[in-house]
């Protein structure tokens, strides 16, 4: 054999881990210097080579060591794409977490022992990847069982040894059941190589029984590693080791080449289809949901720490096999990528664990209070790889869950989708409050002091590799349809394994306008300021002035769009006309209400945190409104929902947190709808990517739309945490919140269903009843309000509903479309405007009970808000109003509903009026000075101004000023006025319905339920205890027991024994 | 029609007595040493020297020699083919490396005066055993290993490895006794003592099958398969280390290699696929119990030994699996080939295992498992090899020990014997946890108060272990030369084969 | 024939009686007197097979030859070994007593 | 049963063996007898095994007595090796005491006077049973006899010596080591320098052949009597050297 680059370079990969491994072991204890340089260069050798053989398989050469081991049977290395994809991961993960343990173990002993096996543990993982055939692969997967033992025991006291034993008796007995499978499929099929298709569909006269139970053996072998449940026993308890082997343990080495090889069995051993005609496909894939809930369900009751992730691990390990079993090209992308997602949040997750624990002594969730504004970088992280595992995009998380779900869908899996909003929901409900509870709660004590060596939080080893990582988790989702990412190479190993072509040619449409993004980009940026400390505090105060840019382009800019095909799955974002005004009436708003903020909060000690959400909040708002892509849209649709959350929560009262609480829920539950939809559209849709053809789509996805956007608009039935959250916020967050936020809602409609294109009776149906019930039900709740915040939030309720109907109308009536966008929009934009100076109204305070002009200019600014929510001529109600109802006039009834509820409507702000007044006169001083007035007033001229300048109303505008369409203008607000006026007394005296109202019932079931729940998982979690201490433990002790007995017996009697031989040979011969 | 090499075949057995004499002789022990490296070194070259011509005589069926130029049913032949090849190969390596570590061991100690001597008869025992190809030159071999053996376990002098080398002597003596029998009994019913002779002659009558099942009783016993495995723990915990090594890796093969030459060979007819399955569910009973008592002993030389009845378990599987593979052509087949693998494997590891245990030993004066906290510290390599050497006994990859599963599990896969499957399986999962038991000492975390009482351990004792693990994982790279090697012979004279 | 049948029937009967012995008596020289029994019986077995009536079979008698030598160094090995502990017994009762 | 290895008899602790083991170890014997009896009984045996080839190449064996040509030429590797136990045993046997180490082979205990009677037969005994070895020695060319029952009488006498007390034997000086090995040595060394030219180990050229016989005979004859004599003053030491190396036995 020639030794060439081509021939040896998968053995020098593996070799460049293993000779320092095997070197580092000779190194004394105290020679630190060195070790790191051998583990350093080492590592840096390894992933230069990797290199090499990245560019060499791209430019299309063919990297395989073989060497013989048996006959017909070679020790094969070798790089295909997949391999690659493994070995590159374990590459940079291995230098990151050296660094990390270097930092982490300063100071410690036994480090030559833990350096070396840890590097041969690497070296076993590049094996497993490169492996080429099944027998190299078994080799290096026990090797690396061999490998880690030491590390999961490195600490050596009870709680590793045992974590070591249990690790030990499932890995062992998982090797051997492999290695049984193995050697019966070798024994049937031959020499086991890799290849795209699988080995075995090739080969004709096997027995399916056979190879079921094969696979049945090796599944159950590479799960244990896997931890597929009910194999998982072992993973928690080997919690026990240090934190850079859990990081190792979980991200990289052991459950992944459980998963990897899952991986290679389905793919390249049996072949996708071949596996799927057997059947074999369908029990991996319930088995691997049932890990996904199950892992997430355990993690719920873990306090430590590190068992919560590991539990998490369980669960999102198993997206692997379920992407996989799935067996459709688009699922197989989504498992395989998550090979490596999965690796980088996940690992980040651990090295802060680690570092907490290393600098804080923070072990459980418990003690995590507050520990974000001690370590903010590290919860940062933390942060993002928890969002991604979540599944919220852009982080990396999201792009796997993507990807298995369209792929689900495509192979008509649809249970899938609900197995990953089970997990996404149960992911929020374990990481989120571990996020809360860093960032937002107390510190409970005092943190030990920072490092005296480092200028940093924690000392830098400990911080770089977290904060590289979930960049990475980052970036690749970010940029997944990027060259460069996880994501292209396995369109890669996906085609080959399919045969198809699967990444579309997109034309290139660069680079038109790319100011557009600098509105969003923009706010983005402010807000980063907030990690430079010396800006923080006034980060608020400039917060108002990123909305500038987008007021400008919304003026300047003409239409345009711009396509970035490396962003996202390639983004596009979008200014047309509807837009344009949205993005007016925004960037107005958010202008308004910064500048109101900038008054309002000046004294808040908080005030540079709200700025960095109000910021955020902005970003999400104005690139949800420019986005025209699914994935664009979602990102910055959840960074505003998720931003929103520091608004409402910012005054950090009881009422604030739990509003917040639900909000939050809500808002997954709403993310978790909208993935499900969003999937769902991008399956149908003609292209995934981009130009998607929503006539398309299937029913049950327009419904999920209708739900998952109808939580943000506060549809009926899901409202319940609007009243809730929006009063709760700083009064221009609120505003803002009123006005703007809950438009997403309305935008994702017309973006994403098919209005105007197809007819969707049902729908339509629904909408309208609902929208209308919201008109008016909100009315009565909001009349008996004593808050006027809570009204206004009702308020908001029934104006959203009659916009609701609006689009209802168009699903019923899609050639009423063309009238009706117009409309609806200036509706929105006139509500938006309205609601927001209604609500920065509120924060006035007792400037309201002052006499004189001021106070009578002051109220008028007020009244005219209220007034154009009724629809008052002159104001931008009217017009909007008027709007609406000749873009519905064919449908009568609906005519005659519309004043009605513009007589509600009159009604609920006269009583606000009331209510504002009694409150400005209870209240004793204001926070606001001028530049809140100000901004406050220049608003309410708005009301009056904006709306007949925008392009949508000509045609509207004319009409106004006729006489019955003043009439009908006016005589709702008589009636209402008049209404009101009988009412009052009666209102004043109602007990009013509490905020949220039928959330309570809800609730109260909730807890009950929840209640139950505990306790039966408490039950079951004290049995499941019970019986994984059996498994690990009590077999050894009772053969311990027996072995002893036995012997002792045994031993005088050996003669007896042997007569019993003797007599067994007579006879045998008698036999003869 | 034979090189020159060939007739350097008695040379086996004449450098090793040649040796004894001569040790016996010089009276300074550094002299001694010397000459026992250079006779080791010699035996090697030899031995690698006939690989040789033995793959150029595969027609032939191997190297045959005539002593005295007499002709196999006059006189006496000496035969070696593939098998006996390999076993030859493990026995000069093993010696090599164990004699520089007897150098060491023996170093400040009288008895080098009489270990040497008995040593080198021990290996001419071995040699002798497996280069014979008449039966009664076999007892004499098998009386020359016995013998010796036993004569250098009682070289450590306590009362308690005198009784176990006593109840050695007993037994082995009772072995040799029923395989003389056996050796009586063939000779009345086939006239001659030559093993050609009789496999060409043999058939399944009654005194075949006595004998047989004399023989194999008689062997048996010296391989210690359980039942009969009462004496093995003692004598091999008992004894030296190099002595412990060479009783584990070798003599105890002996006896087996011989038991593959009488059942698959001189009296294939005889035997019985029944008897067969029985020496299987034997050798099934060997692993269970061996690696139970491995588990339970609390002397680490004890678990050692036990787990040499554990393993020679496993080459009892042959049988079985043989005894189904009606392709069986040559000693290449699957279930003989894995069977040699894994003596191979195990003599190394093994062999390797002993003398850590014996540096151990040296050091602390005893080997009491529970006592032994600080090894990993004070003893890093002793423990590093017992590591290799018990992943190879394991038989997890990469290690010699793992092909040698494999191929095991091929061949009771082929055969469709799935039960065998499953005790392989579970033998390997409880030699881990006898292994692991061991090892977890290098993890518990110690105070530094146990960390007293430890000699030194010169490198010159504590590197061949490694050495010999090493062998044992390289083994685990490329098992096709041996399995090639083995499939030398049998064809030409084992016709009746299966 | 019959002589042959009665010294071979005889030898393996002599074989049992050994075999017992070994096996069932505890004195260490009980059972090296069993050893030899069962040795001797083997060797009768070889001389009657060494008996054609006409011809005598040499091979046999040189079977016998040697057996009987490595028969004698066994037994000497053996009561070498027993004449040890008893006197590794005897130091330790000479030790407890004083 | 083979744990429970009793040394005195008359030592009352030791536990017998139960009676039923007993009565299972009987019926394991007959069962062992029976059934060997009964496979003895049912075939037949062979015909005249090797006398006949003996017999046709007696005359290439340089002996007469066929006995001795197959012991010492047709399957002289057994017997080389037989002596190679032999000489086991010995090594086995060999007292490496350090109080043994500077003796001469043979020390006369002057101050013994001894009985008269005793010395005079001794010195007859001993000269006749030298006779008579060598006797016996030659013999074996054409009869029975031969080094084994030569080494024995020589034994034999030796040992009447170390039992009048008069005469002890150690075993350390370089000489009588030579004697203990010269037997396997010159075995080896005779058979190893057959092979010179197309001839094998242990071929002995024909005219030589009885000559070499009866030297390899000679010199296992003195190696014998060395052996045997050393296992019989082995038994009778009283105090092995094993009593040293002392780790209690557990």
């Amino acid at each position: 054999m020639d030794l060439n680059l081509n021939n040896t370079l998968p053995l020098l990969i593996v070799l460049s881990a293993f000779i320092p491994g095997l070197l580092i072991f000779a190194i004394p204890d105290q020679r630190e210097k060195l070790r790191t340089f051998l583990n350093l260069g080492g590592n840096l050798l390894c992933l230069s080579l990797i290199g090499v053989l990245l560019s060499g398989v791209y430019a299309g050469r063919v990297f395989e060591t073989r060497l013989p081991l048996l006959p017909n049977m070679d020790l094969v290395l070798n790089a295909d794409a997949l391999s690659l994809l493994f070995v590159s991961l374990s590459g940079l993960l291995w230098l990151l977490t050296t660094i990390y343990a270097v930092g982490y173990f300063k100071g410690s002993t036994n480090l030559s022992r833990f350096f070396g096996f840890f590097s041969l543990c690497v070296s076993a993982t590049a094996g497993i990847a490169l492996a080429g055939n099944l027998i190299t692969f078994l080799i290096f997967y026990e090797l690396l069982t061999l490998t880690t033992y030491p590390l999961v025991v490195h600490k050596g006291n009870p709680a590793s040894l045992r974590a070591g034993r249990v690790y030990l008796v499932y890995t062992m007995i998982g090797g051997a059941l492999l290695l049984a499978g193995v050697a019966w499929l070798k024994s049937l099929a031959g020499a086991l190589d890799f290849t795209a298709t699988g080995i075995l569909s090739s080969l004709p006269h096997l027995d399916p029984l056979h190879l079921q139970i094969i696979f049945v053996l090796l599944i159950v072998g590479l799960g244990v590693k896997a931890a597929l449940v009910p194999l998982h026993g072992w993973l928690p308890i080997a919690m026990a080791a240090p934190a850079p082997v859990s990081a190792l343990l979980h991200a990289v080495a052991v459950v992944k080449a459980g998963a990897f090889g899952i991986v290679r069995v389905v793919y390249d051993v049996y072949g996708i289809e071949f596996a799927r005609d057997l059947g074999l496909t369908a029990g991996l894939a319930v088995l691997a949901s049932i890990t996904i809930v199950y892992g997430s369900i355990r993690a719920l009751y873990q306090n430590d720490f590190k068992k919560r992730l590991a539990y998490s691990t369980v669960s999102q390990v198993s997206y692997i096999a379920l992407g996989t079993a799935i067996a459709g090209p688009i699922a197989t992308i989504g498992g395989i990528v998550h090979l490596v997602h999965q690796g980088l949040m996940k690992i980040t997750m651990f090295f802060c664990a680690g570092s907490l624990a290393e600098t804080l002594k923070i072990h459980k969730i418990s003690e995590m209070n507050g520990v974000g504004r001690r370590m903010p970088l590290t919860m940062t992280a933390f942060t993002i790889a928890a969002l991604g595992m979540i599944g919220l995009p852009p982080v990396a998380g999201f792009v796997s869950k993507w990807y298995i779900g369209t792929g689900a869908l495509e192979v008509g899996a649809y249970w899938v989708l609900g197995v990953l909003a089970a997990s996404s929901l149960l992911n929020a409900a374990y990481f989120l409050p571990v996020i809360y509870a860093a960032w937002f709660k107390p510190a409970q004590q005092e943190w030990p002091d920072k490092p005296a060596d480092s200028r940093f939080e924690a000392h830098w080893m400990l911080l770089l590799p977290p904060v590289v990582t979930a960049s990475l988790a980052m970036v690749v989702g970010l940029f997944a349809n990027a060259g460069f990412t996880p994501l292209s190479w396995v369109k890669l190993i996906s085609s080959r394994e399919y045969g198809l072509t699967l990444v579309p040619f997109i034309p290139e449409t660069l680079l038109s306008f790319p100011q557009l993004w600098l509105i969003i980009l923009v706010p983005l940026l402010l807000a980063s300021l907030f990690w430079i400390k010396p800006i923080r505090p006034s980060l608020g105060r400039f917060a108002c002035w990123a909305a500038v840019p987008a007021l400008l382009v919304g003026i300047w800019l003409p239409d345009t769009s711009v396509t970035l095909n490396w962003l996202f799955f390639s983004s596009v974002i979008a200014l047309d006309g509807t837009t344009r005004v949205i993005l007016l009436m925004s960037s107005i708003l958010w202008f308004v209400a910064g500048v109101y903020g900038t008054d309002y909060l000046k004294r808040d000690k908080q005030f540079g945190r709200y700025g960095f959400f109000f910021l955020l909040c902005m970003t999400g708002n104005f690139g949800l409104i420019l986005n025209q892509d699914v994935f664009g849209y979602i990102t910055f649709f959840s960074l505003m929902s998720f931003a929103a959350y520091g608004l409402v929560i910012h005054t950090a009262s009881a009422a604030a947190l739990q509003a917040g609480k639900t909000y939050i829920q809500w808002v997954v539950i709403g993310e978790v709808v909208l993935f499900a939809a969003l999937a769902g559209l991008a399956f149908t849709g003609t292209n995934p990517v981009s130009g998607l053809d929503n006539s398309l789509q299937p029913l049950w996805v327009s419904w999920l739309f209708v739900i998952g956007f109808g939580i943000k608009t506060g549809l009926l039935g899901l409202h319940f945490w609007l009243p809730r959250a929006h009063p709760v916020a700083p009064v221009p967050a609120s505003a803002l919140l009123s006005g703007l936020m809950v438009k997403a809602g309305l935008i994702g409609w017309w973006r994403f269903m098919p209005a105007g294109e197809v007819e969707l009776p049902g729908i339509g149906a629904t909408m309208i009843v609902l929208g209308l019930g919201a008109a008016f039900l909100a009315v009565l709740a909001g009349l008996v309000q004593r808050n006027p915040k809570t009204l206004l939030a009702y308020s908001t309720i029934s104006q959203l509903g009659i916009l609701t109907t609006g689009v209802g109308v168009a699903f019923r009536n899609p050639e009423a479309w063309p009238l009706l966008l117009p409309a609806l929009t200036l509706y929105a934009v006139h509500h938006g405007i309205a609601k927001g100076a209604l609500f920065l109204s509120v924060g006035l305070g007792n400037r309201l009970a002052k006499p004189g002009i001021a106070g009578a200019l002051l109220w008028l600014a007020v009244i005219m808000p209220a007034l154009a929510l009724t629809g008052i001529p002159i104001t931008s109600g009217a017009l909007a109003k008027s709007a609406l109802k000749s873009a519905v006039a064919d449908i009568d009834w609906l005519i005659l509903v519309l004043p009605l509820s513009a007589v509600a409507t009159s009604c609920l702000m006269m009583r606000f009026l009331g209510l504002l007044k009694e409150h400005s006169a209870k209240s004793e001083q204001s926070a606001v000075g001028i530049p809140g007035i100000l901004a406050f007033g220049s608003l309410s001229v708005f009301v009056v101004l904006l709306l007949p300048l925008l392009p949508q109303s000509v045609g509207f505008s004319e009409k106004l000023y006729s006489l019955p369409v003043l009439w009908t203008a006016i005589w709702p607000v008589t009636l209402g006025a008049a209404l009101y006026w009988i009412l009052r007394k009666p209102l004043a005296r109602t007990t009013p319905v509490p905020a949220g109202d039928l959330i309570v019932i809800i609730e109260t079931c909730n807890r009950f339920l929840f209640k139950q729940w505990r306790s039966f998982s408490h039950c079951l979690e004290s049995r499941y205890n019970a019986w994984s201490d059996l498994t690990a433990r009590s077999p050894i002790v009772r053969v311990e027991r027996f072995a002893s007995d036995a012997e002792i017996n045994l031993r005088p009697q050996p003669g007896v024994v042997l007569i019993a031989i003797m007599l067994a040979v007579a006879l045998t011969m008698v036999l003869y | 029609m034979m090189g020159p090499t060939v007739h350097l075949l008695p040379a086996l057995i004449g450098i090793p007595l040649f040796a004894a004499i001569s040790c016996l002789l010089i009276n300074n022990r550094k002299i001694t040493a010397c000459f026992s490296l250079a006779a080791a070194a010699l035996l090697l070259a030899l031995v690698v020297n006939l690989l040789e011509p033995l793959r150029l005589n595969t027609t032939a069926g191997g190297l045959t020699y005539q002593l005295g130029g007499w002709g196999a049913p006059l006189g006496i032949d000496l035969f070696v083919d593939g098998l006996a090849m390999i076993l030859l190969l493990v026995t000069a390596v093993l010696i090599l490396i164990l004699s520089i570590y007897s150098v060491f061991y023996f170093q400040s100690n009288e008895k080098a005066a009489r270990f040497w001597p008995l040593w080198w008869l021990l290996v001419a025992g071995l040699n002798c055993a497996f280069t014979a190809a008449d039966i009664f030159n076999i007892y004499v071999a098998l009386e020359l290993i016995g013998l010796a053996s036993v004569a250098l376990v009682a070289l450590d002098g306590s009362r308690a490895s005198q009784v176990a080398a006593l109840r050695y002597a007993l037994v082995g003596l009772l072995g040799s006794l029923l395989y003389l029998m056996g050796v009586a009994l063939l000779y009345r019913t086939y006239g001659t003592l030559s093993v050609v002779e009789i496999s060409s002659l043999s058939q399944a009558d009654a005194l075949s099958t006595a004998a047989l099942l004399l023989i194999t009783t008689g062997l048996a016993l010296k391989t210690a398969l359980v039942p009969l495995h009462f004496w093995l723990p003692p004598a091999h915990g008992g004894a030296p280390a190099p002595v412990s090594a060479i009783l584990s890796a070798l003599v105890v093969k002996a006896s087996f290699y011989l038991l593959i030459r009488y059942w698959l060979e001189i009296l294939a007819p005889a035997a019985a696929e029944l008897t067969m399955q029985l020496l299987g569910i034997l050798g099934a009973t060997a692993i269970i119990w061996g690696c139970l008592a491995a588990f339970r002993a609390r002397r680490l030389k004890i678990l050692v030994a036990y787990s040499t009845v554990a393993q020679l378990g496993y080459l009892f599987l042959l049988f079985p699996l043989v005894a189904a593979d009606n392709s069986a052509e040559t000693y290449g087949t699957t279930a003989i080939a894995a069977a040699m693998y894994f003596l191979v494997a195990h003599a190394l590891a093994k062999s390797a295992m002993f003398l850590a245990v014996g540096n151990i030993l040296t050091a602390y004066g005893h080997d009491e498992i529970r006592r032994l906290q600080g090894i990993a510290r004070q003893q890093p390599l002793s423990l590093f090899t017992f590591a290799i050497a018990g992943v190879s006994l394991i038989g997890l990859p990469p290690t010699g020990g793992f092909i040698a599963k494999w191929l095991l599990l091929n061949a009771a896969i082929s055969n469709a014997q799935w039960w065998w499957v499953a005790v392989m399986l579970l033998g390997g999962l409880m030699a881990a946890v006898y292994i692991f038991k061991v090892l977890n000492l290098a993890f518990i975390s110690t105070s530094l108060d146990q960390a007293t009482g430890c000699a030194q351990v010169p490198l010159g004792m504590a590197l061949p272990g490694l050495i010999l693990a090493v062998l044992a994982v390289c083994l685990g790279f490329n098992a096709e030369w041996l399995i090639d090697l083995l499939s030398i012979g049998g064809t030409a004279e084992t016709g009746t084969l299966k | 024939m019959t002589q042959d049948l009665i010294y071979s029937v005889t030898s393996l009967a002599l074989f049992g009686c050994g075999f017992y012995g070994l096996l069932a008596l505890p004195h260490i020289l009980r059972k090296l007197l069993a050893i030899n029994i069962m040795g001797v019986s083997v060797f009768m077995l070889l001389l009657a097979t060494a008996n054609h009536g006409t011809s005598i079979d040499p091979v046999p008698h040189a079977m016998v030859l040697t057996g009987i030598v490595v028969a004698v160094a066994g037994t000497a090995l053996c009561l070498k070994l027993a004449v040890n502990i008893n006197a590794i017994d005897q130091n330790e009762r000479d030790s407890n007593h004083q | 049963m083979f744990d429970r290895l009793v040394l005195h008899e008359t030592s009352g602790t030791k536990p017998a063996l139960k009676s039923s083991t007993k009565i299972a170890c009987g019926l394991a014997s007959f069962a062992l007898s029976g059934g060997l009896i009964a496979a003895l009984l049912l075939s037949e045996r062979a015909g005249p095994g090797l006398a006949a080839l003996t017999a046709s190449r007696m005359d290439e064996s340089g002996v007469e007595n066929p006995v001795t040509a197959v012991l010492l030429n047709f399957r002289s590797y057994d017997t080389l090796l037989e002596i190679a136990v032999l000489l086991i045993v010995a090594v086995a046997m060999l007292s490496m005491q350090p109080s043994a180490t500077n003796r001469s082979m043979v020390e006369v205990n002057h101050r013994h006077s001894g009985d008269p009677v005793l010395a005079g037969l001794l010195r007859w005994l001993v000269a006749l049973a030298t006779v008579l070895s060598g006797y016996l020695l030659w013999t074996g060319a054409y009869a029975p006899g031969g080094a084994f029952q030569a080494g024995s009488v020589i034994a034999g006498a030796c040992v009447a010596l170390k039992l009048s007390g008069r005469y002890h034997f150690f075993w350390h000086p370089l000489k009588a080591r030579l004697l203990l090995t010269i037997g396997l040595a010159v075995f080896v060394l005779v058979g190893g320098f057959c092979a010179t030219g197309d001839k094998r180990v242990l071929e002995y050229p024909l005219e030589y052949a009885g000559m070499l016989i009866l030297i390899i005979e000679l010199a296992a004859t003195v190696s014998i009597a060395a052996i045997l004599l050393l296992l019989f003053t082995g038994l009778q030491d009283d105090k092995p050297d094993a009593t040293q190396a002392g780790r209690p036995s557990t």
